[in-house]
């Protein structure tokens, strides 16, 4: 079952057809939910926020609670947390990666270096924040950013995963 | 083009074709930069027969954060935090290596306590980063367990320099005429507390879990076989070259920081192979504890920082190099009198050893590739810098 | 010239809690200046001033290469100016000397000296007797053409090919000199003084309507 | 034990009642047989699917507790709920049909891959009267549908047009060619203890002697180690070896089709188990204080529990060394077993 482009009128609770329905919005709330609860990442270290990263996933923090678990194909990965500063270079095999996801696909920009540069902004062959070249839903912030953040970071993700609307075939 | 004489031997360098060639029965794979198990953002373009290496050229690059160009534009002080972010995974010693660079351009004298400070936050970072490469060398063979282990241990040490520093991975500790902040005695008592359970508890739990396992030693004994030759003229240093029988530590042969007053072996593999590598990491942290044991034992009080002078003038050149745990990081560093260094060179362990990745691994099979890449130890920070 | 920083050092010793401030004072544009690289011969570089094996060495290389420019230096390293065209021959003779066995290449690197052109320094070491040396050249800026040292020691490879990247000296001889660190089609060389970062600038992306959705 | 006979027993009251009033009404007796059939697969397949879920659940469970980390548990107590939410999210993900891939093999790889993992419950006895069907060559169908998943494997790798899938298509073929011998040498020989290869038949033979473990021992080791290999379980995991060949097989495959392929490996890890309880731990047989489904369960996950426990601590293997394992180690061992199990059998 595809997800295809999302007719949608901007709030949540009311479907398609423009009307509010206690059927849709219990099915939004359960997918959604359900989208929530196992988002899976993909294994894509760049820099120092990866090993952050693989903090977060070891057993202190554990991603596991969550139901985050990564998987090494793209194809099977929910969430990209682009750990590190994306360069010239890189841009457009994160930008590939990007594409190969299925959708809902969502993007974490983790530390500065992804945010926009941070240490490195302005520098020749950096690109200054993933958000040029693929969309991003969350940024979480620190050089590197504590694993408390990325859980955080996480967190608010689920939170406006759970407020997305019912995707509809258009 | 001037022509000049010819190289005195043809060179042993390989060159995969493009990978458009279809003339040949191979099979082309790119490995990365999106691969489990390339430590980061190395891409292998490798050409392989069924499962057989025939060819691999690694192709770096993917994190080149253009630091040298970067620190030409910096004062001395703000330098430090970029050297954390060459080897992220030994962010002291890097810090330290800098340092040293800049004091001994300076002439600073840096104070007994900063010194013994100094020795302890490095070899705990020296046996942080030697966790790292353990538990993914072991995950890479696909023993995820491990892996999880020494992020346990890991997570203490980080604890206690964070207690000191501030940041969880970047301490910026180490700073020019001595280290950040003094610390406390009982830090200095947890330190020896975490080192006393760590050699008597935890590494052997490794050992028992990963040493001893017949797949593991099958795995990793006569793979890959660097010969001490080699080692030497491509430049290896560190475990790498140690592994390889050659035993060079910087720590004995220049020693800096007060090291020479420390008794520690430097431990050597036979073979060269993937195994020793390995192994001489693990003993490599035994002798890191005994280091930090001696220091808080000597550790006298005091002041931690050297006083700088107002006017940065830091002239002339040097090199300075260090013992990391990748290996020989070098600072190579040129001043023109102000405060900015005219030029700074890294020189990166991991840069060097992934050079070898062709020369060690041809004929092997993929799954070895993966093993060799985990006991290079590779960091992609100091690789591209 | 350290003892002159140890002086300056004692004279302005700098008051508790001003550390690592120092130096952030704006400074005009600079970089114009190249540092000297020649200091007059100081009392350290005589032969008498050099510890014995240091002394040997130098002798040794004074015998075994006639013309070639070589002095010791306090800090326990040689240093060794050469001809581009008499760099491989130099570099043969350091590696295979019997007494010298220059067998480990630490760093290889370059400089940019404005208008003397690049500068490649070489950071030997021999393992044997840990003499440590430095083997340097300089070629000209309009074209930077250097013999390969992959030859000598085959370490050399990946560090000339970044020095090609970041600093365009081309390497004679090197076996695949082709660009590491950045693109393959990156215009210039960006740890030229002169580099000018001249990308276009990118579009933020953002979602599109139908998947943005909340 | 008392409680699920006269559960049977009602059960076969119901269904001669059934019967006898479906007769009455002119229809043919067929069509009831095959009602009833869809019904008992509906079953088995209603147990299997709950089972596989519970499973994906134990094992993150499980390696959560062996890497000292919780595992789970947001969803649900414990996170018992985690695998329902995982499988939702599965299906209504957007379905990726790479558009170099064969299209239609692509497609029906995970169809061929999940038919015989179910299919070939249908000889697995739960207990004494709990079999879908009892055939007379049980061992043999085993066997015989075990191999069909290597033809998925090698579809998926194959259609996906991509080379990490190539490599882990190739990898498994050879593996589990290579291990299908042993597997079937360990068949065989418990095959002849019992005198038969009706697996039913193979639990009452355990029931009136011993459990075959004890007597079984060598022919017990290759089953377990060759199961374990042929459903690609570490330490022989190579097919889709994440740190070598990134997702090896279904390195292409996404959203529900790669559920399908999951869903797959669990049913054939539990069917492995229970082939291995059933096969060398007497099956249902047990003590009266537990009903004899009960009994298959416990055994059953028992060795679930085991191989997941293996599969978390051990390096993987290589793939030469795995060959090397299967033909010069396994399939002597088998062998050997089999002549042993004969001279034993013509003894006693």
């Amino acid at each position: 079952m595809g997800v295809n482009p999302v007719v949608h009128s901007g709030d949540p609770e009311i479907n398609a057809a423009g009307h509010p329905g206690v059927l849709t919005t219990s099915l939004r709330k359960v997918l959604n939910w359900s989208r929530k609860a196992s988002l899976w990442y993909m294994t894509f270290g760049i820099a120092c926020c990866a090993i952050e990263m693989m903090a977060t996933g070891a057993s202190r923090y554990d991603f596991d609670r969550f139901g985050m678990i990564f998987r090494a194909s793209p194809r099977q990965s929910d969430l990209m947390i682009v750990s590190g500063t994306v360069n010239e270079k890189l841009a457009e095999r994160i930008v590939n990666l990007y594409d190969q996801m299925a959708e809902p696909r969502y993007v974490i920009a983790m530390g500065a270096c992804a945010t926009n540069g941070g240490p490195y902004h302005g520098l020749y062959n950096v690109v200054n924040g993933v958000h040029e070249i693929i969309p991003v839903d969350v940024y979480v912030p620190g050089c590197p950013p504590r694993p408390e953040a990325l859980l955080h970071g996480v967190l608010q993700l689920h939170e406006k995963i759970l407020n997305e609307g019912l995707p509809v075939r258009a | 083009m001037a022509t000049t004489s010819p190289p005195a031997q043809a060179p042993d360098v390989r060159v995969v074709p493009d990978e458009q060639d279809r003339s040949s029965s191979h099979l082309y794979v790119s490995m990365g930069p999106q691969h489990p198990s390339t430590h980061g953002v190395l891409r292998l373009k490798a050409r392989i027969d069924g499962e057989r290496i025939v060819d691999v050229d690694p192709d770096i690059g993917y994190l080149h954060r253009c630091f040298e160009k970067h620190s030409e534009q910096l004062t001395y002080p703000q330098i430090v935090p970029y050297t954390d972010r060459c080897d992220y995974l030994a962010a002291i010693n890097n810090e330290l290596t800098f340092a040293l660079a800049v004091e001994k351009l300076l002439g600073l004298e840096v104070p007994p306590r900063a010194q013994y400070l100094r020795v302890i936050t490095m070899e705990l970072q020296r046996i942080a980063s030697h966790l790292i490469a353990f538990g993914t060398f072991a995950m890479d063979l696909g023993a995820t367990t491990a892996f999880l282990y020494c992020w346990r241990e890991r997570e203490s040490i980080i604890n206690l320099l964070e207690e000191i520093s501030g940041a969880r991975m970047l301490f910026h500790y180490v700073r020019i005429g001595g280290v950040r902040n003094d610390v406390t005695d009982d830090w200095l008592r947890r330190v020896r507390a975490f080192v006393d359970d760590f050699i008597s508890d935890k590494l052997p739990q490794y050992h028992r879990l990963i040493t001893g396992n017949r797949l593991f030693v099958r795995r990793t004994k006569g793979i890959a076989v660097l010969t001490p030759e080699d080692a030497i003229a491509w430049g290896a240093s560190g475990p790498v070259l140690r592994g390889s029988g050659v035993a060079r530590d910087l720590r004995k042969v220049e020693p800096y920081c007060g090291i020479e007053k420390y008794d520690f072996n430097v431990p050597v593999g036979e073979n060269g192979d993937v195994f020793d590598r390995y192994m001489v990491r693990m003993l490599e942290m035994e002798e890191s504890a005994k280091i930090i044991k001696q220091a808080l034992e000597g550790i006298e009080a005091g002041d931690v920082m050297a006083p700088l002078p107002r006017r940065w003038k830091v002239e002339g050149e040097t090199y300075v190099r260090t013992e990391g745990p990748k290996g020989e990081v070098g600072c190579y560093l040129v001043g023109d009198g102000s405060d900015k260094p005219y030029r700074l060179h890294w020189r990166a362990p991991s840069f060097v050893h992934l050079q070898l990745i062709p020369v060690i691994s041809k004929g092997l099979l993929i799954a070895d590739l993966v093993a060799v890449i985990g006991s290079l130890d590779p960091v992609f920070g100091e690789v591209d810098r | 010239m350290a003892d002159e920083e140890k002086e300056l050092q004692s004279q302005e010793a700098p008051a508790e809690g001003s550390r690592g401030e120092h130096g952030e004072k704006q400074r005009p544009a600079r970089r114009t200046r190249t540092p000297k690289k020649e200091e007059a011969p100081g009392p350290h570089d005589t032969l008498e001033d050099l510890p014995g094996e240091l002394a040997r060495a130098v002798e040794r290389i004074r015998a075994g290469l006639p013309g070639v420019e070589v002095r010791g230096r306090r800090d326990h390293w040689l240093e060794i100016r050469t001809e581009p065209s008499r760099w491989v021959e130099v570099a043969t003779f350091l590696r295979d000397d019997p007494e010298l066995r220059f067998d480990y290449l630490a760093l290889l690197t370059g400089i940019d000296r404005l208008d003397d052109g690049f500068e490649v320094v070489v950071h030997l070491n021999a393992l044997t007797s840990n003499l440590r040396l430095i083997l340097r050249t300089q070629v000209p800026r309009e074209e930077p053409v250097c013999p390969t040292l992959t030859g000598v020691w085959p370490g050399a490879n990946w560090h000339e090919r970044e020095a090609y990247d970041l600093l365009g000296i081309r390497f004679e001889g090197h076996p695949d000199l082709r660009r590491i660190l950045l693109k393959e089609d990156w215009v210039g060389h960006p740890l030229r003084k002169d580099y000018i970062d001249r990308r276009p600038p990118r579009k933020i992306q953002v979602k599109a309507d139908w998947e943005r959705r909340a | 034990m008392q409680l699920e006979q006269s559960l049977v027993q009602w059960v076969g009251n119901l269904y001669a009642a059934g019967l006898s009033w479906w007769t009455s009404l002119g229809i043919p007796e067929w069509v009831w047989v095959a009602l009833m059939a869809v019904l008992k697969g509906v079953a088995v397949l209603t147990f299997l699917l709950l089972n596989v879920l519970f499973l994906i659940w134990l094992e993150r469970k499980v390696a959560g507790r062996i890497q000292r980390r919780p595992g789970p548990m947001h969803h649900g107590p414990q996170g018992i709920f985690q695998t329902l939410f995982d499988a939702l999210k599965l299906v209504i993900k957007e379905d990726i049909i790479p558009s170099q891939a064969d299209k239609w093999v692509f497609i029906t790889a995970p169809l061929v891959m999940i038919a015989p993992a179910l299919m070939i419950w249908v000889v697995m006895p739960f207990g004494p009267d709990l079999i879908a069907r009892d055939l007379n060559v049980g061992l043999l169908y085993v066997s015989a549908v075990s191999s069909f998943s290597i033809l998925a494997l090698i579809m998926a790798g194959w259609s996906s047009n991509n080379k990490w899938s190539t490599l882990g298509a190739m990898r498994s073929a050879a593996q589990m060619i290579s291990y299908e011998i042993p597997l079937g040498l360990a068949l065989v020989a418990v095959g002849m203890l019992a005198g038969t290869l009706s697996l039913k038949g193979i639990v009452e033979a355990q029931q009136e002697r011993t459990w075959f473990l004890l007597l079984q021992p060598l022919g017990f080791l290759v089953f377990i180690v060759a199961a374990t290999a042929e459903i690609n379980r570490a330490p022989f995991n190579l097919p889709e070896a994440e740190s070598e060949l990134v997702a090896g097989f279904n390195t292409e495959y996404s959203g529900f089709r790669w559920g399908v392929f999951f869903v797959a490996e669990y049913a054939n890890l539990l069917f492995m188990a229970g082939m291995a309880a059933t096969l060398f731990l007497g099956g249902w047989s047990g003590p009266a204080f537990l009903p004899p489904f009960l009994w298959w369960l416990l055994k059953t996950y028992l060795f679930v529990f085991l191989i997941m426990w293996v599969g978390w601590t051990l390096p993987r293997i290589r793939v030469d060394q795995l060959m090397e394992l299967g033909w010069k180690f396994l399939i002597p061992v088998g062998l050997a077993n089999i002549a042993l199990t004969g001279v034993f059998v013509i003894l006693t």
